[in-house]
């Protein structure tokens, strides 16, 4: 108890003076106007009148996701820590942002669809209504909307920008919870079938918190190590005391698994097929996408700046982790018979993929897993797109038994969904071709052949389950049950037309996309 | 610690062990208790030990802090919801998915094993600088948290209102129960009633002419038959309606027809 | 009296919070359990903090209380809308998304 | 390798090429119904475009000294990753000319063809977006100059193929037809993939330049392997043993498609690709005498299927799968057979063109039935159809001096050059050639009049007798053309090598003794289906015509290799959903499907099973962080 006495005496002997931060607000810009849009957006949830608040609500977010964009774009070469060492801005952090913010877009697009429903958009119109409710059929009826969403989302893309730019765990840490609280809550949601998606919710929630106990434990162990959570000072710590064990083997481990969570590997991926399949479609697409990219720049940034220093003993873990992943995610798909649930297992198993350009430690692998991480969020953002058009009477039709067929009903959306499947698949012409080649050829020039022969298998195996959907679309002849496409709003056309075209034009001329992710490969320290 | 003045050493060894104890205790009390409020009390069992333990660790300003807001309001905040699920809602304890609890405890104990090894390793002899010179360089503990609150954590600070405005607001899109119309006045609830078929004056109360006056007894209708609309919804819905004895309405109609035996 | 004795207590509330996310039921214990895996987490760092000279890990426990606060609340939110369609709060009855 | 000279002059048009047909590709698809009216005219127009600019092209090369006639154009740079960069370039040499000569100038007399045959067709504007699509292809994966450029050439093609196939969608055996193609090609475009990361690992680039120029430097272990997969390749693409089974299968297409994309170009790309990795193949020998073997089974499958089919088409495509086994066991022979294979690939495109298109003509009289059986006499029905297939049915024979003649006795002579085993089994096969061609000519042509009753055969408009004119002419004249006028051996040698090896007898016994083979194999043949009466109804046969029938099994054996697990994968949703978990194991077969619905289980929907396989993950971290640590 000396210590509380001694606090109390000194009181008077102040040593040091307050100094006030010094913050880079232009570098940290994008953050700050998405975050203060988030705000805005509260306000406008509190005092605009009802019937304002949505297109209220369309302009800000798709302002201000515009504006940051714009920000990120002028920042290009930007290469600072600031705000006293918790922000890096660099390559990598532009790159993610930027491609968050695009990717953010279509998102938000997607859930500003309100067309494809008779009964309004993908969201319950009180998420506190019971579902079935009388309350529910009025609010239905009056054509209320939850517009409580876009605050949400903007809050969750305030993490999502902060996550792969955080510097610091404890900074790292408040992001990912930043992201994912909004995310828990936009889960459960769903305008139709909320039984699933509130179940959705909870066990998001529940493993979500679950892990990022993990992560936080992990922190702990690390700060223990080194006296600092800043992962300069634990580079730093490292390299001054190297072979100091358990404490860093324990802590990298717990981090680790924090992040691991996030991008969906395996042993840590169970929650992403349930939570993929009850979410509303649109939530599900931007989660999808965006969520693993914040996370995986997180993880570079931990990995390749904080944890460089011990990449011999990462490697092999994540070796490991990458191999279950991809083969684990691949093999599971062939036998999904729901469309969402096989594209969350896609999503694991393409997360695999991206684990072989980290495990490559080379800048080209940086610079790979950059790529695959574009051109996978167009693709899934698409793909989720035209998930949330195909529908018959009961909302939307996920059973895959309910897309037999469709290439002869819808031919150009059947067409689309087609191209979405064989980039997932890596066919040449398309960009998930020239994000597997580039991911590959990092790895195997960094000697993990082996890793890359594994892969070549897991994508082969993926290979049959996209093949399946594009076979089961074209040649098979529809029946009373295939579904039918909607005709979607401008919102979602304009959202799958960018997903496609970006997933064509990274495939037949990714060269200036390669530059850009080749050129901001590179960590500030 | 490096004054070698071994009773404050002893002080704070008691301490240490007394509290370690009563947080283990508690957090295997959370576990164990079938009682999810049994549960709840435990846990804070826990956390008010965890606050002694943080002043003991020089840091006076958090184990305030976590009454507060552990104890006080998250706990509260756990309790309001249980009061909402059912206070005396109890977890069977029987296991269901086969060979969860084996591998729990087994992989549980594993990790457990591990870190405390680890810890016990990696920590055998360790510097214990203490917290003396960094809670004095800006005139004591709570100066020293701000100063980095307002300094190097700004950011993270900052975006910490994020989190609290997420919260808020999730919680009302949850549990605030909006209605689609203004809820209805007294003359129109007035005027429902009027208009329906159903009873227009008050109720019967329970238990009138009957033996009982408890609130689940029915009452007595002047036919000699009982109400059902005498008793309070609630008890109705769960069931709680008492059988009627018929002596006992027998009786009543002997008295009020006159008729002594 | 070494520290360090302070982090190992950390560790066995930790996992004693880890074995009750995953052996109780009700969604609200499973979430007490979380709650206290984060103390732990808390008192590992509140106890580097003295080791170490330095007032980050104080720092970091406290807005750790935060975050659990903020979570908590969204997480009680869930669990109540769960509670008020379901009418029960055990995390095995939710269970139509699998396979 | 040659230097390469810098694409000037009419060479800057080499992306030219490729764009036309892309162009029209493009606005025949996208631009959706507007186009109708005028949209096939377009795909004609583009496709000849490109002819026209090939020629210009070659008779520019012709001027030039033979070491100077390999250009390079580089367009961008595609794809950089560190130290390894493909570009989207082009490479235009001797090889490659021919390619884009035979691509251009068959493809064109197909469009023209296909607007008469497609004439009422409601999706004729798709057909030619599609065949502008593959054009494209194919001539991107013959001018590349890098191996990676090449394979999505490969993939374009196996696309448009595939949507070709299955272009009347309405037929379920199409569909079939298209998925089992899919599936089969994709087998083949692993071994390519593998083989261009192989070479990338090795050689550390996959342009044609680095990679011949290194190539000896390699293990013979390395350049066997990479050859190989190489070979697999083009088993996939060329219906060679043991991927044939899709071929015939792919007839279910419309017939300009059989013969421009099943004949004459797309399954001779497995051939471009071994020749194209000449350098590869002469240093690795074992993968060299693979491509033989595979050759020559083929070479004799394809000849028994297609004496024992009734179906006009699928007898055709069973002489194709006989015809590309000759190119693969040229190529398979080295230095003095790649030569050969090019020149046979040349001439068998031209005649078999001439040859699908003739048996599409005698459908499109026939009401589209394709039973020979149901044939007979139509030499005098229609007079041109029955013309140019007889001419090019003695060029597929080999009588002197059509073009088959020519390219098939250089190979016959040069596999004697490597061994007189080889060189007997491609004689002999030559004999069956001569059999089962006659059989066909016979049963179509000649002997009685065997139709249906509401059959009123007539020669086909003249847009499509006319492309069948000029191929038969060029089945005639090509091949004494390219020998004698063009001097193809010493056009391509500057590319692919020639040599020549000394034969213990004069080359006319060779000559003489094919010549002898194949006119005892057209006597039964004439005797069996001319003279006597073919019945109707097919006759059981013996043992191996039956087995021929049924395409020598290769069907059945893909079904119990490749088919039965992809069922047993599907059914075990089934089985899994009625829990019958134990039983499931014994499925070896269906290895990948069954772990698939095993590792589904875990996912139980149970939260607390969730966070257990967590914490297990948890715990398999530190435990390898640990070990790595310790090691």
């Amino acid at each position: 108890m000396s210590a509380l006495l001694t606090a109390t005496t000194v009181l008077s002997e102040t040593t040091e003076e307050f100094e006030l931060p010094s913050i880079n607000y232009s570098a940290i810009a994008p953050i700050l106007i998405i975050f203060g849009a988030a705000i805005v957006s509260v306000l406008v949830e509190a005092f605009a009148p009802r019937r304002a608040r949505r297109p209220l609500q369309l302009v800000i977010v798709l302002g201000s996701v515009i504006a940051a964009l714009v920000v990120v774009v002028s920042l290009a070469g930007t290469f600072l820590i600031t705000a006293e060492g918790a922000i890096a801005v660099d390559g990598p952090t532009l790159v993610m942002q930027g491609t968050l913010l695009v990717v953010s877009l279509l998102g938000a697009l997607l859930m500003a669809e309100r067309t494809i429903d008779p009964l309004g958009d993908a969201f319950a119109p009180r998420a506190s209504a019971l579902p079935g409710s009388e309350d529910e059929r009025q609010f239905t009826e009056r054509g209320y909307l939850q517009t409580e969403i876009w605050p949400f989302f903007l809050f969750a893309l305030t993490g999502m920008l902060l996550f792969p730019a955080a510097n610091d765990l404890l900074l790292m840490f408040v992001a990912l919870e930043v992201m994912s609280l909004p995310l828990y809550l936009l889960a459960g949601m769903a305008r139709r079938r909320r039984l699933l998606s509130q179940e959705a919710s909870l066990k998001y929630f529940l493993l979500g918190a679950f892990s990022s106990a993990f992560f936080l434990y992990g922190a702990a162990m690390l700060y223990g190590y080194s006296g600092t959570v800043s992962l300069t000072g634990i580079a730093a710590a490292l390299s001054a005391k190297p072979g100091e064990g358990a404490l860093v083997t324990i802590g990298v481990a717990l981090l680790l698994v924090g992040l691991l969570f996030k991008i969906a590997a395996v042993p840590f991926h169970q929650w992403t097929p349930d939570v993929y399949q009850g979410a509303p479609t649109p939530v599900t697409g931007f989660m999808a996408a965006t969520v693993k990219i914040a996370a995986f720049g997180a993880l570079f940034r931990l990995l390749y700046v904080g944890l460089g220093g011990m990449q011999w003993d990462w490697e092999p873990v994540l070796w490991i982790v990458s191999i279950l992943t991809m083969v684990v995610g691949s093999i599971v798909a062939i036998t999904q018979t729901d469309i969402k649930r096989m594209l969350a297992y896609s999503s694991i198993a393409q997360a695999g993929f991206i684990l072989v350009g980290v495990v490559a430690v080379s800048r080209e692998g940086l610079a790979g897993s950059m790529f695959y991480l574009i051109a996978y969020a167009f693709t899934t953002i698409g793909a989720f797109a035209v998930v949330a058009m195909v529908r018959d009477a009961s909302g939307e039709a996920t059973h895959l038994s309910k897309w037999a067929g469709l290439g002869k009903k819808s031919p150009l959306v059947a067409g689309v969904f087609a191209v979405f499947m064989l980039a997932l698949a890596g066919i040449p012409l398309t960009s998930g071709f020239i994000g597997k080649f580039s991911v590959f050829t990092a790895a195997i020039a960094s000697g993990a052949t082996w890793l890359v022969i594994v892969a070549v298998g897991a994508s082969l195996i993926a290979a049959f389950f996209y093949a399946r959907v594009i076979v089961l679309m074209f040649f098979s002849e529809p029946t009373e049950n295939t579904a039918s496409v909607v005709v979607p709003s401008a919102f979602t056309t304009v959202a799958l037309a960018a997903g496609a075209t970006v997933t064509i034009v990274l495939g037949i001329v990714p060269q200036p996309v390669l530059e850009l992710v080749s050129n901001a490969d590179v960590f500030i320290r | 610690m490096t004054d070698t003045v071994t009773d404050v050493n002893t002080g704070e060894a008691v301490v240490f062990w007394v509290c370690a104890i009563l947080a283990v205790a508690g957090a295997a009390g959370m576990v164990l208790s079938r009682k999810a409020v049994h549960s709840a009390l435990w846990i804070a069992l826990t956390m008010i030990n965890l606050a002694v333990l943080y002043v003991a660790n020089s840091a006076p300003f958090l184990g305030m802090v976590q009454v507060i807001v552990y104890t006080g309001a998250v706990m509260m905040l756990f309790l309001f919801v249980l009061m909402i699920v059912g206070v005396d809602s109890s977890d069977s304890l029987i296991e269901t998915i086969k060979g969860q609890r084996l591998a729990a405890i087994l992989l549980v104990l594993g990790i457990g094993t591990m870190l405390v090894w680890g810890i016990g390793n990696a920590l055998a002899e360790t510097s214990d600088i203490g917290l003396e010179e960094a809670n004095a360089a800006y005139g004591g503990n709570v100066q020293g948290i701000a100063n980095l609150i307002f300094t190097k954590y700004l950011i993270a600070f900052e975006v910490t209102s994020a989190l609290l405005i997420t919260a808020a607001m999730g919680a009302m899109v949850l549990a605030h129960r909006e209605h689609w119309s203004p809820p209805p006045s007294q003359r129109e609830l007035s005027e429902q009633r009027f208009s329906g078929d159903g009873v227009k004056g008050n109720l019967p109360n329970p238990g009138v002419f009957a033996r009982h006056n408890a609130v689940g007894t029915p009452a007595l209708l002047p036919d000699g038959s009982t109400s059902e609309a005498s008793i309070p919804e609630p008890l109705r819905a769960r069931g709680d309606v008492p059988p009627i004895d018929h002596t006992d309405v027998d009786e009543v109609q002997q008295i009020t027809e006159g008729r002594t035996e | 009296m070494n520290p360090s004795n302070y982090v190992m207590l950390s560790a066995v509330l930790f996992s004693i919070g880890a074995l009750g996310v995953l052996v109780r039921r009700n969604a609200i214990i499973v979430f007490m359990s979380v709650e206290l895996m984060l103390n732990a987490a808390n008192l590992a760092f509140v106890a580097f903090s003295r080791m170490n000279g330095n007032l980050d890990g104080q720092v970091v426990a406290f807005f750790v209380m935060v975050v659990a606060a903020a979570e908590v609340v969204v997480g009680l939110a869930i669990i109540v809308t769960i509670f008020r369609t379901r009418r029960s709060a055990s995390i095995d009855e939710p269970n139509l998304l699998k396979y | 390798m040659t230097m390469l000279m810098p694409a000037e002059g009419v060479f800057s048009l080499i992306w030219v090429l490729i764009a036309l047909p892309l162009a029209g590709a493009a606005i025949l698809l996208f631009a959706g119904r507007r186009t109708n009216s005028w949209g096939p005219y377009l795909g004609v127009l583009t496709v000849l475009g490109s002819a026209v600019i090939g020629v210009l092209m070659l008779l520019e090369m012709m001027q030039q000294p033979a070491d100077g006639r390999t250009y390079g154009q580089e367009l961008f740079t595609w794809i950089q990753v560190g130290g390894f960069s493909a570009d989207m370039a082009f490479q235009l040499d001797q090889l490659s000319i021919v390619f884009v000569l035979l691509i251009t100038i068959v493809g064109s007399l197909i469009h023209v063809y296909s607007l008469g045959y497609m004439a009422h067709d409601k999706d004729r504007r798709k057909f030619f977006g599609y065949l502008n699509l593959f054009v494209a292809a194919m001539l991107l994966l013959v001018l590349a100059n890098n191996y990676l450029l090449l394979y999505v050439g490969w993939e374009g093609v196996g696309l448009a193929s595939y949507l070709l196939i299955g272009f009347w969608q309405h037929k379920p055996s199409a569909a079939a037809a298209a998925k089992k193609a899919f599936i089969i090609n994709r087998v083949g475009d692993v071994g390519l993939s593998l083989a261009i990361m192989l070479m990338f690992v090795t050689f550390g680039s996959v342009s044609f330049q680095d990679v011949f120029g290194v190539a000896d430097q390699a293990s013979e272990g390395t350049l066997t392997a990479i050859g190989l997969l190489l070979l697999l390749a083009a088993c996939g693409k060329s219906a060679q043993f043991p991927l044939q089974a899709w071929l015939l299968d792919a007839m279910e297409g419309p017939t300009p498609v059989s013969a421009l994309i099943h004949a004459a170009t797309m399954v001779t790309a497995g051939v471009y690709l071994i020749v194209r990795s000449n350098v590869i193949f002469t240093a690795a020998e074992w993968a060299a005498i693979a491509v033989i073997v595979v050759g020559l089974i083929t070479m004799w499958m394809g000849a028994i299927i297609g004496s024992a089919k009734d179906d006009i088409k699928k007898s055709l495509a069973g002489s194709t799968m006989s015809q590309i086994g000759y190119m693969i066991t040229a190529a398979g022979l080295g230095p003095i057979g790649y030569v050969f294979a090019i020149f046979h690939l040349l001439t068998h495109g031209v005649f078999k063109a001439g040859l699908f298109l003739g048996a599409g003509s005698v459908m499109h009289g026939m009401n589209d039935n394709v039973n020979m059986r149901r044939y007979g006499a139509l030499r005098s029905a229609m007079v041109i159809t029955a013309g140019t297939f007889i001419v090019c049915y003695l060029a597929i024979i080999g009588i002197p001096p059509f073009d088959g003649f020519f390219s098939k006795d250089d190979i016959i002579h040069a596999s004697f050059e490597r061994s007189p085993i080889i060189g007997v089994l491609a004689m002999l096969a030559a004999g069956l050639t001569g059999f089962y061609m006659t059989r066909m000519v016979a049963m179509t042509f000649f002997g009685k009049a065997r139709w249906e009753d509401d059959v009123h055969p007539h020669e086909s408009p003249k847009v499509m007798t006319i492309p069948l004119i000029i191929l038969a002419i060029g089945a005639a004249f090509l091949g004494m053309a390219l020998v004698y006028w063009g001097d193809i051996e010493s056009w391509l040698e500057p590319v692919v090598g020639f040599e020549e090896n000394p034969l213990p007898l004069a080359s006319w016994v060779y000559e003489a003794t094919t010549l002898a083979l194949v006119l005892i194999g057209v006597a039964i043949g004439w005797i069996m289906y001319a003279r006597r009466e073919v019945p109707v109804e097919a006759p059981r046969g013996t043992v191996l015509t039956r087995a021929a029938r049924e395409e020598l099994y290769g069907n059945q054996v893909n079904d119990v290799l490749v088919v039965q697990p992809t069922h047993y994968a599907s059914r075990s949703l089934v089985w899994f959903d009625n829990k019958a978990v134990d039983g499931f194991v014994n499925g070896s077969a269906a290895f990948v499907g069954g772990l698939s619905g095993r590792m589904r289980r875990y996912q139980t929907g149970f939260v607390r099973s969730y966070a257990l396989s967590m914490v297990g993950g948890v715990l398999l971290v530190v435990l390898a962080l640990v070990l790595v640590r310790m090691s």
